[in-house]
This record gives structure tokens, C-alpha cells and sequence, in this order.
């Protein structure tokens, strides 16, 4: 954590008791030729095309498409409106991310239920996915290549990347944990597993740009909220809610974060 | 991560009720090709699954390059890939040793096709991998360790 | 009067708003909104469960926003309530290094998913998340630095014990609002546990202290 | 009902470098669906590539190979336009055939 400098000049005194801080990244090493191995032949790209057919299939009881859904740049309009995501939408006077307005657009234009949405939006690992999985990919994809750069000129964008940063930040639980304890810091691992530099531009952007991602060891599709939702798992803490406002902040304020990155989805995780 | 986990379970268990299924004569169909190593893909022990790919007196080759990791995050998809410069490879088998069952591919090549295959399998724990190489009626093999730990979290 | 001071505002009215484009919520504003989030956004079997989401004070203070540094005062208030929160067991402060061992390499216990609290007969003590073990272990991580021989160079002596026992049970003691989680204090761990814990880091026997 | 493979096959030289994807379960026959019940074995047994009608190569695999199969192999003597086709065949009788053909490299 951070502290003044008397405190850090203590903190250090008494970090050297406790163990010294030896080179540990030597296991990465082993690992980057077989994530280069995967990275190249995606299997995730598989649902590319079935999140496509969905997008313009007729669905739901209102046996409608999704081309009139509106995710910022008009209905229909999916070249580069994952790069300008969360924005504020005027129709649910809210600042949305992509999941949380897919949401919206299966329930008023599909005629879905909300909560059999979220019910089946995760799919069980080993599945072969979820429709809101293989719709979000479809959507972002359509944005790969472009630069992530979601807007701040609604009030309600503002509030809500700072809401976020707070949230990165806050800590809670019988772990003491918030996002930042493994987030915040370079060549960090949990296990063995590499974790991302959240609070500095580069491992920002990593994240900005990768999700939704194919996850090796589930074989499907995951998304950015299911990535928030396991984490808070982990942590300990109570269930986030998919496509909740907290979620929608930490989205917010990862994807300013990783501004400026060019969008390339699938990623592969692991 | 607990999912991570139990996939090696039920891939080790999965394998275990193989031997089981195939006895009883339900691993196969009448679709199923006739050049399916029935006898290989069953063996348990790295000498049978040799013995049932027809390999006798195998020279360790250079020229075989096994590109896998050294260690793999996730045993349910190990990337790996054989190149064989040996003149006139015909066949390409990939086992990994420790696996219930070490026989994981074979790969006959020809007309043209380069010694070079690349995939990628489940591994219940750490293990050498072998490239088996049948090139002019010959055997030729190279092995490389791949490390498996179970996942961290999330 | 009230007129003309209306008039007033009109005038810069433009200027103000400019202003507040650009802007961002204060520091009250932005916590007030993402508390009231906290507060709406997650889920739990039981409400005990979702009060793991309410921070306690020392929590509160530790939870500085992106550059915000944690001032002398703060600091002396978290290592003062970490010393008055640690609980000795009834015996002694070594338990049983193979007991610890497991533990160390235990990271299950109390996740909740899909409505369901993780019942283990104990939570594990997630040592290996973030710390190297036992010599040639590949599988740990390094958020915290590395316990590998960490008895065979400090010792077994009582005085290590004690530190140990009290840095596992609320680390904040001595680094206050590390990274550490505060296990015993937060009752992730029980004392009997933490003792076991401190055997596997300082007994000689322990595979932690083994050259390789 | 199987779902399309993704085929890749870019000309490196006079080689054809080709990369399958296939979405198929390679199940083990011991995994537990949701409901408890054992999923029966299901995995491709024979993948097989040809090249402007001439096989390339023929594989035989186990159920080992991962779930969602990744396949890459070289052909040489290849032009930006030959003709790959990538059949599989599971040990249920299921069968699919996808083809690409071979664009230059970018």
C-alpha cells in the first residue's frame, strides 16, 4: 500500500525481517511458448459467427432481431461501439457496458425476461456456451482493430469512472481484499497464474482489449462479467450481480484505463 | 480454480472406464475407420503403446523438434507440436507418457505433406512427451518434459 | 436583492457549466455513489453473508483511492486496533508442522457461487496464492515475498514464534494496510490453525526450512 | 449437429500452412453433466486432409486430444488457390467436411 515516508522507510525495515523479495518470474518463462501456441489458433473464434447469427436471427417471444439495439453509434451500428463502451444511454438515462445494454435490448425489443437472461448468461464450463456469451463476442469483435476509447462528456460517465477507481480500491471481507491487492503492482502471480497490472497503462489495456475471451479450461466463451464475478468469488466476497452498476464502474474505469488500445477479440486465457 | 481441478479428475476417470468400454466392444462403430489403432490407443504402458505402434529397436533422433511448453498452466489443452527433418517421414505419433492411456494421436503423412504436425491434448500430470517418427520404414523418437500444475484461481 | 443575485448566477451560469463538464465528482460524491452500489449489487445466502461487504474501520482507512497516501496518524490507528484484535490459543503458539503444510497449500473455503456458501470442514490458509513455499514448488505465487527457508534463517526461538503467530493473525500490527490479509483477526483462520501454520514456517522439519 | 471448422491455409513460400479448428466435445465418457449424468465417450477418431483431392494427411486420434481440436500441418508444392478439405469422423459415425482454399499470405 502506499504510505507516507516515514511509514514506508518503517514498513521496509520490517519487510526485510520477513522474508527477502527474491526474483520469482523465472516460471513465466516455461509458460510463453505455449500461451503463444494457443493465443495463435483460437478456438473462441469458433462463436464468432453463431454470436453473428444470433445478432440478426429472429428470437424471443417477440420473435425479433437485435438490429434495431442501439449500443451508441445508432440501431444496428456495431463497427466500433464496443471501443465506446460503458457510455451514457438517454433511453435507460444510465451508463451502460455491453453486456448490461445487450440485456436491455433482449428484454425491450426480444421481449426476454431479465431474470432468465442472467440466469443463463454464464454457461457452465465444458458447455457449449451461453448466447449472451457468443452475442457479446460477435458484437466486440466487430470492433477489433479499432481503439478502445469509451467517452466522459455525460456527468453520469464521470461519476461513474470515479465510482469505479473507487471501487478498484475499496477493501472488504475476511481477506481484506480489493481489486488493487493483486492488480496493483508489476509481475505479480497468483500461483502461477500471471496477474494483470490494472493500475498501470499497459496491463490496462491487456484488459481493455482481450475480453471476451475463450478460456481453455472451460472450452466456451467468457466475458467481462463473468471475469468480475469470479474475482469477487475468490475475494470472498458476496455474488455481483450481472450487469449491476458496480460492475458497470469497474468496467468503466478499467476500460479508461486501457484507453488507446486496439481492440483484438477473442483473447485466450488460460 | 476448482473447475481446473476436477476436469483432471474426470479425465483420469474418464480414461480409467476406456479400457472398460472398449472391452465391451462399445468404443467403436462400424463408421469408425479400420486404420484406428485399436491396440495402441488402448495400451497403458509406454513399452505397449511402442510395441502397438509396430516400433522396434527406435533410434533417439536430433532431428525431431518438439515444440510444447515447459510448463503448462492448464492440462486440458497442452499445445504441441512435432517437426521431423528426418528424409521421408511417413508418420508422426504423439504420447504422453504418464497419461492413462499414452497414446494421444497418430498422424500418417504424405504426397507432399512436410514433417510437421502441431496440436493439442490433455495431460493428467507431468510427464515426458514422445514424438515417435516412422520415416523409410524406420522408427526414430525425441521426448520432452511438460510440466502440469493444477490452476491457481479464478 | 434575491433578483438581481438570480441575475448574477444567469451571467456566469455558461461558465459554471463549462466548468462542470469538465469536471469530476468530489471525493463525498464519488463515495457516496459507489457505496450505494456496494449496497444494491451483490447477492448472498444470508445477510451475515453480505455484511462481509461492510468495512470495519481499519478497512476503511487501508482502502486508499489510486494515489491517496496513508498518513502517520492512520497508520498508528490501524497498527493500535490490529495489536488490540490478536487472541492467543490456549496452548502453545507451535502446532503441528504437517498439519500447517496442508493448510498452507489450501486455498478453499467460504467462496459463495450461485447462492451456495463453500462448507469445508476448515478454510484453507491460501499461504501458496501468494507465496513461494517449500524449494523447487512451482506452483506458488508472489504477491507476498517468499517464505522459502523462512526458520532456517530466523530461527525457532519463542520470540520468532510469537512474531510469527501475531504477523499470520493480524499482520497490520506490523505493516499496517499491507496486502497481508489480517486471517485471524477476520476469523478466516482460527488461532489452533494459525499455530500450525507457524510450525510448518519455523520448524526444521518442515519442508519449508529443507535445502534442495 | 456439428458446427462449421475454421480453416486456415496461407501460402508461406511454396508451402500451404494450414490451421483446422473444430468445435467438438472430445468427451472422456467419465465427465458429469449438470443433472449428475455420466456423458458418454464422444471424441473424433480420424481427421483427413487433402490437397486439390490428393490425401495429405491422416490422422488417427484418441480422446485425448483437447476438446475444441486444434489441427496445423505444411503442404508443399502448394499455390494460392489449391484447394484444402478437412474431414473428421467421431466414434458416433458423425462426420463433417469443411474446405478452404489456399490464400497468399498477408
Amino acid at each position: 500500500m502506499r504510505m507516507n515516508r516515514g511509514f514506508a522507510a518503517a514498513c521496509l525495515a520490517c519487510c526485510a525481517t520477513w522474508g527477502t523479495v527474491a526474483a520469482q518470474d523465472k516460471a513465466g518463462d516455461g509458460l510463453a511458448i505455449g500461451r503463444q501456441m494457443l493465443a495463435e489458433d483460437n478456438p473462441g473464434e469458433l462463436w464468432i459467427e453463431q454470436g453473428k447469427a444470433l445478432f440478426h436471427g429472429l428470437h424471443g417471444p417477440r420473435k425479433a432481431s437485435l438490429e434495431r439495439c442501439d449500443f451508441g453509434m445508432g440501431p444496428g451500428k456495431l463497427e466500433g461501439a464496443a471501443a465506446q463502451l460503458p457510455r451514457y444511454f438517454a433511453d435507460t438515462d444510465k451508463v451502460q457496458d455491453l453486456e448490461s445494454r445487450l440485456l436491455t435490448c433482449m428484454v425491450q425489443i426480444q421481449g426476454f425476461q431479465h431474470e432468465d437472461i442472467v440466469k443463463r448468461a454464464v454457461s457452465p464450463a465444458g458447455s457449449n456456451g451461453s448466447d449472451v456469451e457468443a452475442l457479446a463476442l460477435y458484437i466486440t469483435s466487430r470492433s477489433n482493430g479499432m481503439k478502445m476509447n469509451p467517452p466522459l462528456s455525460h456527468v453520469k460517465e464521470r461519476e461513474t469512472y470515479k465510482a469505479g477507481e473507487y471501487l478498484f480500491f475499496r477493501r472488504s471481507g475476511q481477506t481484506d481484499f480489493g481489486c488493487v491487492q493483486c492488480h496493483g503492482e508489476a509481475n505479480k502471480r497468483i500461483r502461477l497464474q500471471d496477474l494483470l497490472h490494472m493500475t498501470d497503462k499497459k496491463g490496462a489495456q491487456e484488459v481493455a482489449s482481450t475480453w471476451p475471451a475463450y478460456r481453455g479450461g472451460h472450452y466456451v466463451i467468457r466475458t467481462m462479467q463473468w471475469r468480475l464475478y469470479d474475482c469477487f468469488w475468490q475475494m470472498r466476497l458476496p455474488e455481483l450481480k450481472y450487469g449491476s452498476d458496480t460492475s458497470i464502474a469497474l468496467i468503466s474505469y478499467l476500460h479508461h484505463q486501457g484507453s488507446g488500445v486496439m481492440i483484438k477479440v477473442p483473447g485466450f486465457k488460460r | 480454480m476448482n473447475i481446473v481441478r476436477r476436469s483432471f479428475l474426470k479425465f483420469a476417470g474418464g480414461i480409467g472406464a476406456l479400457a472398460a468400454a472398449g472391452a465391451a466392444g462399445l468404443l467403436h462403430t462400424a463408421a469408425a475407420l479400420a486404420a484406428w489403432n485399436k491396440a495402441g490407443f488402448e495400451s497403458k504402458a509406454l513399452a505397449d503403446t511402442l510395441k502397438n505402434l509396430g516400433v522396434s529397436n527406435p533410434t533417439e533422433s536430433r532431428d525431431i523438434t518438439i515444440t510444447a511448453p515447459d510448463i503448462a498452466e492448464n492440462g486440458a489443452v497442452v499445445p504441441v507440436a512435432v517437426t521431423s527433418r528426418i528424409p521421408d517421414t511417413e508418420q508422426i505419433s504423439i504420447v504422453a507418457e504418464k497419461n492413462p492411456f499414452p497414446l494421444a494421436a497418430t498422424f500418417d503423412i504424405g504426397n507432399g505433406s512436410e514433417g510437421y504436425v502441431s496440436t493439442r491434448i490433455k495431460m493428467g500430470q507431468t510427464s515426458d512427451v514422445w514424438a515417435v517418427v516412422k520415416a523409410g520404414g524406420k522408427f526414430f523418437t525425441a521426448k520432452k518434459e511438460v510440466k502440469i500444475t493444477v490452476g491457481g484461481c479464478g | 436583492m434575491r433578483k438581481s443575485w438570480m441575475k448574477g448566477m444567469l451571467l456566469f451560469a455558461p461558465a459554471l457549466i463549462a466548468v462542470g463538464c469538465a469536471s469530476y465528482p468530489d471525493e463525498a460524491t464519488t463515495r457516496g455513489l459507489a457505496e450505494k452500489m456496494v449496497s444494491t449489487d451483490f447477492t448472498a445466502p444470508t445477510p451475515a453473508l453480505l455484511n462481509r461487504l461492510v468495512q470495519d474501520r481499519s478497512q476503511q482507512i487501508c482502502s486508499k483511492i489510486a494515489d491517496a497516501k496513508l498518513t502517520q496518524e492512520e497508520a498508528a490507528e490501524v497498527v493500535k486496533l490490529a495489536r488490540a484484535s490478536i487472541r492467543y490459543p490456549s496452548g502453545g503458539l507451535v502446532g503441528d508442522w504437517k498439519i500447517g503444510d496442508k493448510l498452507a497449500h489450501n486455498g478453499a473455503g467460504s467462496r459463495i457461487q450461485r447462492g451456495q456458501l463453500e462448507k469445508r470442514k476448515e478454510n484453507g490458509g491460501l499461504c501458496q496464492n501468494c507465496h513461494a513455499l517449500a524449494p523447487g514448488e512451482i506452483n506458488v505465487g508472489n504477491i507476498g515475498p517468499s517464505l522459502t527457508g523462512y526458520g532456517t534463517q530466523r530461527g525457532n526461538s519463542e520470540p520468532v514464534a510469537k512474531l510469527t503467530y501475531e504477523r499470520i493473525y493480524n499482520g497490520w500490527a506490523y505493516a499496517p494496510c499491507s496486502n497481508m490479509p489480517r486471517l485471524g483477526a477476520t476469523g478466516h483462520l482460527t488461532p489452533e490453525q494459525i499455530t500450525h501454520l507457524v510450525a510448518y514456517l519455523i520448524d526444521p522439519q518442515s519442508p519449508i526450512n529443507q535445502k534442495k | 449437429m456439428s458446427e462449421p471448422m475454421r480453416i486456415r491455409a496461407t501460402l508461406q513460400g511454396d508451402t500451404a500452412d494450414v490451421r483446422v479448428l473444430m468445435l467438438h466435445p472430445m468427451e472422456t465418457g467419465q465427465r458429469r453433466d449438470g443433472k449428475g449424468q455420466i456423458v458418454p465417450l464422444h471424441f473424433i477418431q480420424s481427421v483427413l486432409i487433402t490437397h486439390n483431392g490428393r490425401t495429405v494427411l491422416d490422422a488417427q486420434w484418441s480422446q485425448a486430444v483437447s476438446r475444441n481440436p486444434f489441427l496445423g500441418v505444411r503442404i508443399k508444392g502448394a499455390k494460392v488457390g489449391d484447394k484444402i478439405s478437412v474431414t473428421w469422423t467421431d466414434n458416433k459415425g458423425d462426420k463433417r467436411t469443411d474446405e478452404a482454399t489456399v490464400a497468399a499470405a498477408s
